[in-house]
């Protein structure tokens, strides 16, 4: 799995954004606005047609999302990934937003992405892996991160109802979308 | 006067339909008729043939054992095993074919896709229950033998409703 | 062969059946006439014609057929007759059988399905017998915390009931069970026994779905006897009388849904409720309380609830025909017995004789029975259908409808009574 | 009085006014879900959803198979609508691969996934009626499926999980003559959808019981993030088909059915507008099919992505189908994420039954077009 890893690497030490001379032009604006109003707190990690990603640290995602939802005008959240990567100890979570209001924005997703620190030994809502909730600011993340909160154990500082969603009540293994927890016989 | 309207157009869509033709299907008297032998795979092209997605059948002077259909059913229900079949049969060096076990099989006929052989094709049968699990797991002589179906239903739609005959 | 009955034999099969003949008519003649005989010796005996009818008379109208005519006529003038068979239980047991088969092909063919089909060959004729068998053979299930007596009691009382409700309803004239002078409040006591058999049953099972069921089924039935009571006030003010032959003998030339419209359609929609049928079925739906009341009864229990609603189906409708519709009200159809048959009359019996005195019933009496069951039927029709066509109300809705709406309307129709009334358009000393 | 308990259990506290009532997972109201519903009297004082009883894992699943096999696999989430919940998958296994989908192929994935809207909402419409006591409305849209599920049988070879769309086209062509069965079937399909007004929409018995109820505004629609149906029937004009155009729907004329109350009677009219307005989109796509060409691009066996990641979504029978695909240079995906329209609609359950009648409970429960298995995943 290192090659992962370095590739992981490669594309945030070198955004596609550079290399790219065509970039749509909307979606460019777009990011444009964040990094002239965060500078180096983000970085857009690629723009393609319709769809930007903005990766964030976890200190700064609060103030990202509010500048996204009050200037940027997406108003709803599609879904929130988690995403593990043992190697990197890191584990992503990528919010989809996306826009009703702005007709502007009827194609556009944006992904916001941050990181929160991963821990080998897992004790989900007690140990280091924790975000903040984005739920005051996107109301129509709840759901999605209590998802998170369980397949991932990623606590989000914030949130009013960090409970068990869809796994049993006596789901006592690891949270079951890290990479570490494996299917039987594979 | 909207509602009582409402409820005498209702009445009348009702007392309406009580001269249009049944449509249910009586499955055990009547079979519906597919499209063509059932799904196949054109490997040269890469396309498949449109066709209904029954129990499989199997050409034994085409099957070399390669098993690619049984690696194509491995993530997805793994009913296929290889089994040993006698050595005097053509065209099979390995001396191995396909046994499909329809307890496990989902039908998605992603192994016949995988047969580069025109080896694996699908049929219309599609009765295959059995008062035990073993007499499910088809073995390749039973996977020879073409399906006799009689199915010849078609829907029908004419003034008075949509019916089967 | 056969997997069900694997040692049957057609042989073995027909050798048990001559056996249980042979055996029947063994203990017939050595029991069964003897008892017959003393049995008809020490009770008394009817006299007709002046003649006392003894055993030997009774036995020899195998073959003189004409004796027993007087004996048949007789007999239907019997309130036996009367309370089992024609106007009675029989034929209300009849048409209910009739309207459960009818209401699922019915259904079936509305909603484009086959419904029953494959009892009895012809389009699932026989499937009403199949059920009832099914029903009988199955193996009654009480609850164990359940008060035994009264859940037992409750299907009974529910039949006994809509029996009592039946045998107040006038088929031709003359032809009733109970022609009483009250009769129209007789059938509002009767109704009033419904809901409290209910809620006994619901309460008796001891069960949460029967006992939810039960209680809404009270809410509905209380809530809405009050504008079926009222809506027929109406009919009462025009006719000043209580009886139900009375108000069908005033209807001769006008039916009451001419000029009491409103009234009906109170009723009817009153009726629906009270038959706790589509779109106000809320103490068996399905969706919410698994079959409300019913829950709990099983097998024959079950069969004798479905009888009874089914019976409280026909009485209903058969009371908005007689109080509507004209009851036996009709042009004369039924043709007329020809001259030689009541003269002369027919030839009959083992040993050829003629039979004078048939038919034993009037052309009116079988004109007004057509007129009544086609009227009834065309009612029952009208209950069905909305099955097929309406959803389910909610419960604050059907209160609604019930306090404020339909009571509303029953008094307008009784104004309308009035109005009539005092206009001299109809009723005692009307034009009309 | 206090008792001493046994350490680690606690008594809940108990209001006597309220009840707490389980709906689910076998009530006949509930589907594979449970509500915990607490109920002061007739009127719901606050519902908590409970889903998960049909959790298969299917993301976890995707991570360990290629991106081949995958397609039997995540079509399970709703076997009815088993096409287009593969759509995204599909397309975003496209842009990964750098396939090209062939002009044909565009417009035969079209046609299927448009059959596939119409057994969804038929089967969704059927439980809707039985729902609410209408028996009639249960029995014709379960019936009036049987020519949308022939369609797709002479179409794909499968009556439910039809394996149909794969990365780079579909599986197999159109059968022979298909397009004049399809044509005759549609038109009497939309002949029988109409005559669902009389009876059931127009129906003013269904229109009291439904309207008024459940009432989601504008705003909270657009805050909540609901999708689909839901939202179209809230007033939000959004579609995917029109707003972000996949495959040819840029080339058909697509009509956004938008009502404006918000309630369950306009959340239950939206999807059947919708069907209707699918029957002008196979003819359309009918009309437009070119007559011949490949509808396959033939993959390499084990088919590898670059690092790389997609985000594809596609209008489903129950809103905004979204695939997040991420890729790490294996044949298999490193992790696939569905963000599915039931999902999304689930928030609204609390928020819309809370100060609810408990009789109104499965009206605005299935109004929300929500399908259990696939919110589970």
């Amino acid at each position: 799995m290192g090659d992962s890893e370095n590739s992981e690497q490669e594309i945030q030490t070198k955004p596609v954004v550079e290399k790219q001379p065509d970039l749509p032009k909307f979606e460019k604006e777009q990011s444009d606005k964040i990094t002239a109003k965060f500078g180096s707190k983000t970085e857009i990690a690629f723009v393609k047609p319709n769809r930007i990603r903005v990766n964030v640290k976890k200190e700064d995602i609060l103030d990202v999302a509010s500048f996204i939802r009050d200037e940027l005008n997406y108003d709803h959240a599609e879904s929130v990934t988690g995403v593990d990567f043992p190697e990197a100890k890191e584990i992503e979570v990528v919010y989809h937003l996306g826009s009703y209001t702005d007709p502007h924005l009827d194609k556009q997703v944006l992904s916001l992405a941050t990181r929160t620190a991963r821990e080998d030994d897992p004790n989900p809502g007690k140990d280091s892996t924790r975000l903040p909730s984005l739920r005051d600011i996107f109301y129509s993340v709840e759901f999605h991160e209590r998802e998170c909160f369980e397949m991932l154990g990623v606590f989000f500082d914030g949130h009013p109802d960090n409970r068990r969603l869809l796994l049993p009540e006596d789901w006592a293994d690891l949270p079951p979308l890290r990479k570490d927890f494996a299917i039987k016989g594979r | 006067m909207g509602t009582a309207t409402g409820i005498i157009r209702a009445l009348n869509s009702g007392i309406k339909h009580i001269a249009v033709k049944r449509f249910t299907l009586r499955y055990p008297e009547q079979k519906l008729k597919f499209v063509g032998d059932g799904y196949q795979y054109d490997p040269t092209s890469g396309v498949g043939i449109a066709g209904y997605k029954g129990r499989h059948m199997l050409f034994h002077d085409k099957c070399t054992g390669c098993q690619l259909c049984s690696i194509a059913c491995e993530g997805v229900a793994e009913a296929i095993a290889m089994v040993k079949v006698p050595e005097t049969w053509k065209h099979n060096k390995k001396s191995i074919m396909p046994q499909i076990d329809y307890g496990k099989c989902v039908f998605c006929g992603l192994c016949v896709d995988a047969c580069p052989f025109y080896a694996l094709y699908m049929t219309n049968d599609y009765e295959l229950s059995s008062f035990s699990k073993e007499a499910l797991i088809y073995t390749p002589s039973q996977l020879q033998v073409k399906p006799e179906v009689k199915q010849d239903v078609d829907i029908i739609i004419d003034n008075r409703g949509a019916t089967h005959g | 062969m056969s997997v069900i009955a694997p040692k049957f034999r057609l042989g073995y099969f027909l050798k048990s059946l001559t056996d249980n003949i042979f055996w029947i008519v063994i203990l017939l003649t050595l029991a069964g006439i003897p008892a017959i005989m003393i049995v008809l010796f020490y009770i008394d005996l009817p006299v007709l014609d002046g003649v006392i009818l003894t055993p030997f008379l009774a036995f020899t109208m195998i073959f003189h057929p004409e004796l027993a005519i007087p004996l048949v006529k007789s007999l239907l003038y019997t309130d036996f007759f009367r309370i089992a068979a024609f106007p009675g239980f029989g034929f209300a047991a009849l048409i209910a059988a009739g309207t459960i088969f009818i209401e699922r092909k019915l259904l079936a063919k509305l909603q484009l399905r086959v419904g029953p089909f494959y009892c009895g060959k012809v389009e699932g004729i026989l499937q009403l017998m199949g059920d009832g068998l099914k029903l009988i053979s199955k193996e009654i299930i009480i609850p164990a915390k359940a008060d035994k007596p009264i859940f037992w009691a409750a299907p009974i009382l529910f039949v006994a009931t809509a029996a009592a409700f039946v045998s107040l309803i006038p088929v031709a004239p003359g032809w009733v069970v109970a022609d009483i002078d009250v009769g129209l409040l007789a059938v509002f006591a009767v109704i009033g026994f419904f809901p409290i058999i209910t809620v006994l049953s619901a309460w008796s099972a001891n069960s949460k779905f029967p006992f939810i069921g039960g209680i809404r089924a009270l809410h509905q039935m209380v809530s809405f006897e009050i504008p079926l009571i009222l809506s027929l006030l109406g009919v009462v003010i025009l006719t000043g009388t209580l009886n139900l032959s009375e108000i069908v003998e005033s209807q001769s030339n006008y039916w009451f849904i001419a000029f009491l419209p409103i009234g009906a359609i109170v009723f009817f929609i009153s009726m629906l409720a009270e038959l706790e049928r589509i779109p106000f079925d809320l103490p068996e739906a399905e969706s919410e309380i698994v079959a409300g009341w019913l829950t709990e009864f099983s097998g024959m229990m079950y069969g004798l609830v479905q009888l009874g609603s089914y019976l409280k189906l026909y009485a209903f409708a058969a009371l908005f025909v007689v109080l509507f519709l004209g009851g036996w009200q009709g042009p004369m159809v039924w043709p007329p017995f020809p001259e030689e048959i009541i003269t002369k009359g027919i030839e009959a019996g083992p040993i050829t004789v003629q039979v004078p005195g048939l038919p034993v019933t009037t052309q009116e009496m079988l004109n007004g029975t057509l007129w009544f069951t086609l009227k009834t039927v065309a009612v029952i029709f009208f209950i069905l259908i909305p099955r097929g066509v309406f959803p389910r109300i909610r419960i604050d809705m059907l209160l609604s409808i019930g306090w404020n709406k339909l009571i509303a309307l029953a008094f307008v129709n009784i104004f309308i009574a009035l109005g009539l009334l005092y206009a001299g358009v109809i009723g005692p000393g009307g034009i009309l | 009085m206090t008792t001493q308990l046994p350490p680690g259990i606690q008594l809940e506290k108990v209001d006597e006014r309220i009840m707490t009532l389980n709906v689910g997972p076998q009530h006949p109201g509930s589907g594979h879900m449970r509500l915990i519903i607490r109920v002061d009297g007739d009127r719901i004082v606050s519902c908590d959803p409970d889903p998960g009883y049909v959790h298969r894992g299917e993301e976890k699943m995707a991570e360990y198979r290629n991106y081949i096999t995958n397609i039997p696999h995540l079509e399970r989430p709703v076997i009815h609508d088993s096409c287009n919940i593969l759509y995204p998958y599909c397309l975003g296994v496209e842009e990964l691969l750098g396939l090209e989908v062939s002009e044909r192929a565009k417009y035969v994935r079209v046609i299927a996934s448009e059959l596939n809207r119409f057994t969804y909402t038929l089967y969704w419409l059927a439980i809707y009626g039985i729902f609410l006591g209408h028996s009639t409305m249960f029995m014709w849209p379960a019936g009036d499926r049987e020519f949308a599920i022939d369609l797709l049988e002479k179409l794909t070879g499968a009556r439910v999980t039809h394996a149909y769309f794969v990365p780079g086209g579909v599986r197999n062509d159109l059968p022979a003559n298909f397009e004049d069965v399809c044509l005759r079937q549609v038109n009497y399909l939309e002949k029988r959808l109409k005559t669902y007004g009389d009876i059931f929409y127009d129906n003013p018995i269904l229109i009291s019981r439904t309207e008024k109820t459940g009432v989601l505004s504008r705003q909270d629609a657009i805050r909540l993030g609901t999708t689909g149906t839901v939202l179209r029937a809230s007033g939000v004009d959004y579609d995917l088909r029109v707003k972000e155009p996949y495959d040819v729907y840029d080339e058909l004329d697509v009509h956004t059915n938008v009502l404006k109350h918000g309630d369950s009677y306009d959340r239950s009219k939206t999807p059947w507008l919708d069907m209707l307005e699918s029957c002008n989109i196979i003819r359309q796509a009918l009309e437009k099919i070119p007559k011949s060409g490949s509808v396959r691009v033939k993959l390499k066996p084990n088919p590898k992505g670059g690092n790389d990641e997609v985000y594809k979504r596609v209008e489903s029978g129950r809103g905004s189908l979204g695939a997040y695909i991420v890729s790490r240079g294996k044949p298999e995906p490193y992790r696939v994420k569905l963000s599915v329209g039931s999902f999304r609609n689930l928030i609204c359950m609390p928020y819309l039954l809370k100060g609810e009648k408990l009789g109104n409970m499965p009206a605005v429960y299935w109004s929300l077009n929500y399908w259990p298995v696939e919110a589970d995943r």
